[in-house]
């Protein structure tokens, strides 16, 4: 509570009104992912198993676990929607979906010497 | 230097000039740039004489402090009187340094009007009026004799040294075309043969009266006067009855 | 699009809403009656609706109530590493020192630090991994570019310009003034 | 410039000036003259009596268009440019020069304004060459630009077709501006700037009508200090930097708003950078700094940072010829040597352009391995307060209050080649509001009339025991806001003391009868970047001889000022040297780290004033030079006393814990504690006979006036940056 | 089938003297063709029992220097072919033809010994090219016609994949000048 500042205000919704009905969309999203998972295997030939696919689906949701704006929920929702129609449309290809392991970039140093050494920011 | 070879090519391929540039150029026939030269530049002595520092004293006491720069064009012309007719940079120097001012504000005084000359020049700075009065009445034959008699071209000094020829605009004395001004005098009403004489009685360092050489004694018409040939009325000519007293 | 995403997430639930629910829609039933004149005028469209449609279209029009401080970050789609380690400078765009014009800096910008550039080794040519170092946003004051910066996370500093100049009258007089240092050398 | 006798120019009534509308902390308060109310294209404006137009226009936001026109300038009103129309006025007036007149109504957007400022663009551009493409001022033109908005597409005037244009002869005024003098329109800014701002008569007009050129009329070079501000003036292309000349556009270029580090004032830059080149540096206003000039050697020494650069570590081979090698390689040989090193042997120097992030990672560094020896390599004298007091070495008037006083003294300086914005302040002060300045020390020339007192350091002792009867003591002792400025070099001798403990006495006993208790009377004008920022953190001032006799690593952080040689060491020490320059350090050096350049790094640099402010990243570090500060936390690591900051950020927080100051950017704190520190002093009895003259360098008004043995003023130029000894 | 060398491209001053030599030259192999025609047409029945497929056979094995040879030849070239030696050029390489084989095969080139196993095709010089790929019928070494100038180089082979590769360097002038530090002058 940050005294006299005013903490919320009143905006237009994206798709849903309160949390509840987010939330319910999340699942909903969360759901249809978890069910592509095995067409996803076969049809880009990813050589991950279904339990790492569904490892980094929990992931991918968890990452955005403490976004509490309805609107960015909204929109997050939104965009992995059009994620999944690109993916079940075959807009995707084998690489884009297997970008999200990031196979082939190798990690930047993350240590201060190391990152002095490589000449990184 | 360089604007000097230029001309100089230029004259070369004056005919075929047209064909390398298409317009001519813009050019006065005196430099507002300072070139140094060996009659004229900073390392040449200059000092007034003692009777011009007299004077120099005196034009200083005119102008009230604050304002002690207005002496300057009358120091430019002592300096440009002494030195024989022309203003050596070094001379600009000294003005600077009387008058205690920038000696580029002194360039610039000296380069703004066109009675200071910033070049060496004869002893007899003939100045020949050209402008469209002295022209009908036959200035190009005066020029022409002018030329003649002393080997200047305009804007030139005679093979001898002692002439300057300048071709100058109106000089005021348009009654009396054509004209011309050798240093401070004006010789006007002039003919071929009068210049011509003018000019053999200077080489011969004497000095021809200036004037008319009509034979008038100033400005008046050439035939005698033809108004205001009567005896001037007395006061009161043509005053109303009622107001005279 | 929307309805696409929208008919896909439908659900049947019907519980009551949860009682941390920031709606506001529903304070709208508790206006005192007796202000209200006459019915609401409902247009046909609103009458014909189809159950879903109807409920979707209440939710356009009703509004909801969010915390202030919106963090985009999420769903911008720019890498994470931009938003954690950059520094947005705002400033205002000074002056160019070459020209006297001065119509285009009475604005705000923003613009990243300046990240690495290399240089291909046979043509010389410089090339930058920083896909942040060509955004220069305009804003009309630095509250506004405050706000923009916190919407994406991103941390920002603010250079104020000193720029405030004694305001002295000028005399084109002063330039002869026979008392004062002002007079000019030309004049 | 026929100048008063100052005491007739002294005597003169105040009542000439007038107040400045904003606060200015030390402004006079007068009483206002009533305001009068004028219309700018309809929009009410109440400005002072004798506003001019075009003032009155600017603050309702109403640009007009100007080329003669400078606010920093004598008005000329020669281009005709602002003119504009006044209701009941029968012709256009100059807005630049009317002053406002109660209910003036101005039109500045009317048939009759606009066509008079086209057909004052159509004679302007009568001569103007169309030369654009291959002028380096196309893009940042005002001619360009404003006839493009008010021009007219074609010109009636057609005898061009058959005399041509008007051709001016270049003129050569040195290398650093270039000229192409049938550009020129005659605005005459040039000549306004030198006269008035830069002090030397040198430019002018000469000729008249169509002749009329601007030039120095004998061929001489433009020697001033500030030369490089008539670019910038120019509002056209006729006087161009010759160093960026047919460089790039500005469209071209991206700029950074930066720090000048060259002098002490921390002037604001503009760095113009394309690809990853630092093309040519601008000055950025700062009312507080630089206004909006910029000195020559801030300004052209960019192209120094491309010359002599540290690119690779480097370690000294078995024969002792530094070759080049990784950095892993040359932070082991370098922290071995550390570690191999009782920690009261270890000696740490910091150079003129340190920056405070390095600065205190050094110190930390130092000090975590349990050594005390942190020194910069001006001196400073340590008897009495010492560094102690923040307010004994600053400048403490600050730049823009200069301005306010109306009695200078300077003491051993030239401020003129020391620091030249600040001369140009002075200057300023003494044609606008009357300061009058005196000076002991050398009779150098510094663009104004002075008062000389003597060059002998024992006046100042004199001064302070008030048994000098000079005049210059009355003054001080009659002046509303005298100002002292002390040089820093003339503390590095050992009568340093003495003349600082002499000076604290002499401004406190002037303080003390002041009306004004906020105004601040003594100032130590110091002579580099970094000198200010490690006397904060707790550097000692000067490396000593003792100190560097038993060292047996020194670490050199930028120090080329030549303190420590290979002579002053013992045989075995260990030299490492970071910096971004191949010079003296580097030359005695075991290991090298190559550094950023001020224009390579986001860093913080305090001014003589005590003012932080930082530098930003205008291009990458040429090579495998790093941040300065990476260095040394990388070095810690290796050293094993690991310094507690990884980031900026981190290393900004350590800078405010040392000192909150450090980081308030743009800000400067008041000092105070003078009277404590002249305590301090006094009680060690710090004065004794000074009779040495003061010398201060001879004023060499361009960075290349000193000839070294390279011969050519211009390679001087390049190596300017390199090598600040040598300028 | 050309078979006739065909001097049109050659502009030679007098084509037929060339023809003349050449042919002169290779008689005593136009002989052995006009022989095998002969025996082409009496010797049906051996071409039937495929006795002159064996002849050749021990023709090639011969030419190519008995068994071991041939083996080895095998196992370097992959092939065995027996023909006239048409030339050799200044790096070893034999040149080969026998019309024998049909058009494209029969012309092709033993490269020399030294390249052992790493022959390929940039091996052979530009004036043999032309001869292998049938730009013309007259071998270099015959054809009086070919520029010869002092500024013409040696053949070159391809060095891609070798330590002599070419490989690209930046032609520009370096922005950075870095300091040289000045050699010790002593030990």
């Amino acid at each position: 509570m940050c005294g006299m500042k005013p903490v919320c205000k009143i905006v237009k919704p994206l798709l849903t009104t309160n949390y509840y009905d987010a939330h319910v969309r999340v699942i909903g999203l969360y759901k249809a992912y978890y069910r592509f998972i095995p067409y996803l295997l076969r049809r880009f030939d990813i050589p991950k198993s279904e339990e790492d696919c569904r490892w980094k689906l929990r992931e991918m949701f968890y990452k955005n676990a403490c976004v509490t704006d309805i609107r960015v929920i909204d929109m997050l929702v939104i965009k992995g929607f059009m994620n999944l129609k690109e993916m079940t449309n075959n807009w995707q290809q084998k690489g884009h979906v297997i970008a999200n392991w990031n196979p082939s970039i190798e990690n930047k140093p993350c240590d201060f010497v190391g990152k002095f050494l490589a000449g990184v920011d | 230097m360089l604007s000097s070879l230029r001309s100089g090519v230029q004259s070369l391929w004056r005919s075929s000039s047209r064909a390398l540039q298409t317009s001519s150029s813009l050019r006065h026939d005196s430099l507002f740039v300072h070139r140094d030269t060996p009659e004229d530049n900073s390392n040449t002595p200059f000092e007034f004489s003692p009777e011009n520092k007299q004077r120099i004293d005196a034009l200083l006491a005119i102008y009230p402090e604050g304002h002690k720069r207005g002496a300057m064009i009358p120091l430019l012309d002592l300096a440009q009187r002494q030195n024989g007719g022309w203003l050596p940079i070094a001379a600009m120097h000294k003005v600077a340094e009387i008058l205690n001012l920038p000696r580029m504000r002194v360039y610039e005084v000296a380069t703004f009007y066109t009675m200071f000359i910033r070049r060496p020049i004869g002893k007899y700075h003939v100045q020949i009026c050209t402008t469209t009065p002295c022209w009908l009445q036959g200035s190009d034959a005066v020029l022409q004799a002018i030329k003649d008699t002393t080997g200047c071209e305009v804007g030139g000094n005679s093979p001898c040294g002692k002439f300057s020829l300048s071709e100058v605009e109106c000089l005021g004395a348009c009654v009396n075309a054509p004209m011309m001004q050798i240093n401070d005098d004006y010789y006007e009403d002039l003919s071929v043969e009068d210049t011509k004489k003018i000019i053999e009685q200077l080489k011969r360092d004497e000095k021809p009266t200036p004037g008319p050489r009509s034979g008038r004694y100033a400005s008046e018409p050439l035939g005698g006067l033809t108004s205001l040939t009567e005896e001037p009325k007395g006061p009161g000519f043509g005053l109303q009855d009622a107001l005279k007293a | 699009m929307l309805k696409v995403i929208a008919t896909t997430a439908k659900t049947s639930f019907s519980r009551s809403l949860p009682a941390f629910s920031t709606c506001t829609t529903r304070l709208a039933g508790e206006i005192d009656p007796t202000c209200r004149k006459e019915a609401p005028k409902i247009d046909s469209d609103t009458v014909t609706a189809l159950p879903e449609e109807a409920k979707e279209k209440m939710v356009y029009e009703c509004t909801i109530c969010v915390p202030t401080k919106v963090d985009l970050s999420p769903i911008t789609g720019v890498p994470e590493e931009h938003v954690k380690t950059r520094r947005v400078r705002i400033y205002q765009p000074p002056k160019n020192a070459m020209q006297s014009g001065t119509n285009n800096i009475h604005h705000w910008e923003m613009e990243f630090d300046n990240r690495q550039r290399w240089e291909n080794p046979l043509m010389g040519w410089t090339s930058t991994g920083d896909p942040l170092s060509n955004l220069k946003l305009e804003f009309t004051s630095p509250n506004e570019a405050i706000e923009h910066c916190e919407k994406n996370g991103w941390s920002w500093y603010v250079d104020v310009p000193k720029i405030e100049k004694e305001f002295r009258p000028k005399n084109y007089g002063l330039n002869f003034s026979w008392n004062r240092r002002t007079r000019v050398s030309t004049k | 410039m026929l100048r008063q006798p100052l005491s007739k120019a002294l005597a003169l009534s105040p009542c000439a000036r007038l107040a400045p509308v904003t606060g200015r902390r030390y402004a006079q308060v007068q009483a206002q003259p009533e305001k009068v109310e004028v219309f700018i294209d309809d929009k009410p404006v109440y400005v002072l009596p004798g506003t001019t137009v075009l003032q009155a226009a600017a603050l309702v936001g109403v640009e007009i268009p100007r080329f003669c026109y400078h606010e920093r300038l004598a008005v000329a009103g020669n281009c005709r440019m602002c003119l504009v129309e006044v209701e009941k006025s029968p012709k256009p007036v100059a807005a630049c020069a009317m002053p406002v007149m109660k209910g003036m109504r101005v039109k500045t957007t009317s048939d009759l304004t606009r066509k008079a400022r086209e057909g004052v663009m159509e004679f302007l551009l009568v001569n103007h060459p169309l030369d654009c493409p291959i002028c380096d001022q196309g893009g940042e033109c005002d001619l360009q630009d404003q006839s493009m908005a008010f021009g007219s597409d074609k010109s009636r005037f057609t005898d061009i077709h058959f005399s041509g244009k008007r051709a001016v002869e270049d003129k050569d005024v040195g290398p650093l501006i270039k000229t192409v003098m049938t550009r020129c329109i005659h605005c005459t800014r040039c000549i306004r700037f030198a006269s008035e701002v830069a002090g030397i008569d040198d430019l002018g007009t000469t000729g008249r009508g169509t002749d009329m050129q601007v030039g120095t009329y004998v061929e001489k070079m433009f020697l001033s200090e500030l030369s490089g501000n008539v670019i910038d003036l120019c509002p056209v292309g006729a006087l161009t930097s010759k160093p960026y000349s047919f460089a790039a556009r500005p469209w071209e270029t991206r700029r950074i708003d930066s720090i000048d580090v060259l002098d002490p004032l921390g002037s604001n830059i503009v760095v113009a950078t394309r690809t990853n080149e630092v093309l040519r540096i601008l000055p950025r206003t700062n009312e507080e700094i630089n206004e909006e000039w910029l000195a020559d050697k801030s300004r052209f020494a960019c192209d120094g940072l491309k010359r002599q650069r540290l690119v690779t570590p480097m370690v000294a081979d078995s024969r002792g010829n530094l070759t080049p090698v990784e950095w892993e390689d040359a932070i082991v040989a370098a922290a071995q040597a550390i570690r191999d090193c009782p920690p009261e042997k270890l000696v740490a120097v910091a150079g003129e352009m340190a920056d405070a992030e390095a600065l205190v990672s050094l110190k930390d560094l130092v000090n975590r391995l349990g050594g005390e020896h942190v020194y910069t390599e001006q001196s400073f004298p340590l008897a009495g307060a010492g560094t102690d007091l923040r307010s004994s070495y600053l400048f403490n008037t600050k730049i823009a209050n200069v301005e306010e006083s109306d009695f200078v003294l300077l003491i051993g300086t030239n401020v003129r080649f020391e620091a030249p914005l600040l001369n140009a302040r002075l200057r300023k002060a003494f044609i606008h509001k009357e300061t009058d300045v005196a000076l002991i020390g050398p009779n150098v020339d510094l663009t104004y009339e002075y008062m000389h007192v003597g060059d002998s350091a024992s006046i100042v002792k004199e001064l302070a025991s008030g048994t000098s009867n000079h005049e210059v003591l009355k003054r001080l002792q009659s002046a509303k806001r005298p100002v002292l400025i002390l040089g820093a070099d003339q503390l590095k001798t050992p009568e340093g003391a003495a003349l600082l403990a002499y000076t604290q006495e002499l401004a406190l006993k002037l303080q003390g009868k002041l009306e004004d208790k906020e105004w601040k009377v003594l100032n130590v004008l110091q002579r580099n970047a970094s000198q200010v920022a490690a006397l904060d953190m707790g550097y000692k001032p000067g490396v000593t001889a003792d100190a560097l006799k038993n060292a047996k690593v020194v670490y050199l952080l930028g120090a080329d000022g030549g303190q420590v040689t290979r002579e002053s060491l013992p045989k075995d020490c260990v030299v490492i040297y970071q910096g971004h320059h191949g010079d003296r350090g580097a030359s005695i050096a075991d290991v090298v780290f190559p550094g950023a350049a001020y224009t390579e790094k986001r860093a913080t640099f305090v001014n003589a004033e005590g003012r932080p402010q930082q530098t930003l990243v205008a291009v990458t570090p040429p090579g495998k030079a790093r941040e300065d500060w990476k260095i040394i936390r990388a070095l810690s690591e290796v050293v094993g006393a690991g310094l507690p900051y990884d980031t900026m950020d981190e290393v900004r927080e350590r800078l405010a814990d040392v000192s909150p100051t450090l980081v308030c950017y743009g800000e400067v704190q008041d000092n105070n504690y003078f009277a404590q520190a002249q305590a301090l002093t006094q009680a060690l009895h710090c004065y004794f006979a000074i009779k040495r003259r003061l010398i201060s360098p001879e004023c060499i008004p361009l960075l290349y006036g000193a000839l070294s043995d390279e011969g050519h003023p211009v390679v001087v130029l390049r190596a300017a940056l390199s090598d600040p000894v040598s300028m | 089938m050309a078979r006739h060398p065909i001097h049109k491209a050659v502009n030679s001053p007098s084509p037929d003297t060339q023809i003349a030599i050449y042919y002169k030259k290779n008689s005593q192999w136009i002989n052995n063709q006009l022989f095998l025609v002969f025996a082409y047409k009496m010797s049906n029945i051996a071409k039937y029992l495929a006795l002159d497929k064996v002849a050749n056979f021990f023709n090639i094995i011969k030419q190519n220097g008995g068994i071991r040879g041939s083996l080895f030849k095998l196992y370097r070239q992959d092939e065995l072919k027996d023909g006239q030696l048409v030339g050799e050029d200044n790096y070893g390489n034999k040149y080969f033809e026998n019309p024998r084989y049909f058009y494209g095969r029969n012309r092709w080139v033993e490269y020399s010994d030294k390249f052992y196993m790493n022959y390929d095709g940039s091996q052979v010089p530009a004036e043999w090219f032309g001869w292998l790929h049938y730009k013309t019928d007259l071998p270099p070494h015959l054809d009086p016609n070919r520029p010869k100038y002092k500024w013409m180089l040696d053949w070159n082979e391809n060095l891609s994949g070798t330590t002599g590769q070419y490989t690209p360097y930046s032609t520009t002038r370096p922005k950075i000048e870095a300091w040289q530090p000045k050699p010790k002058s002593s030990v």
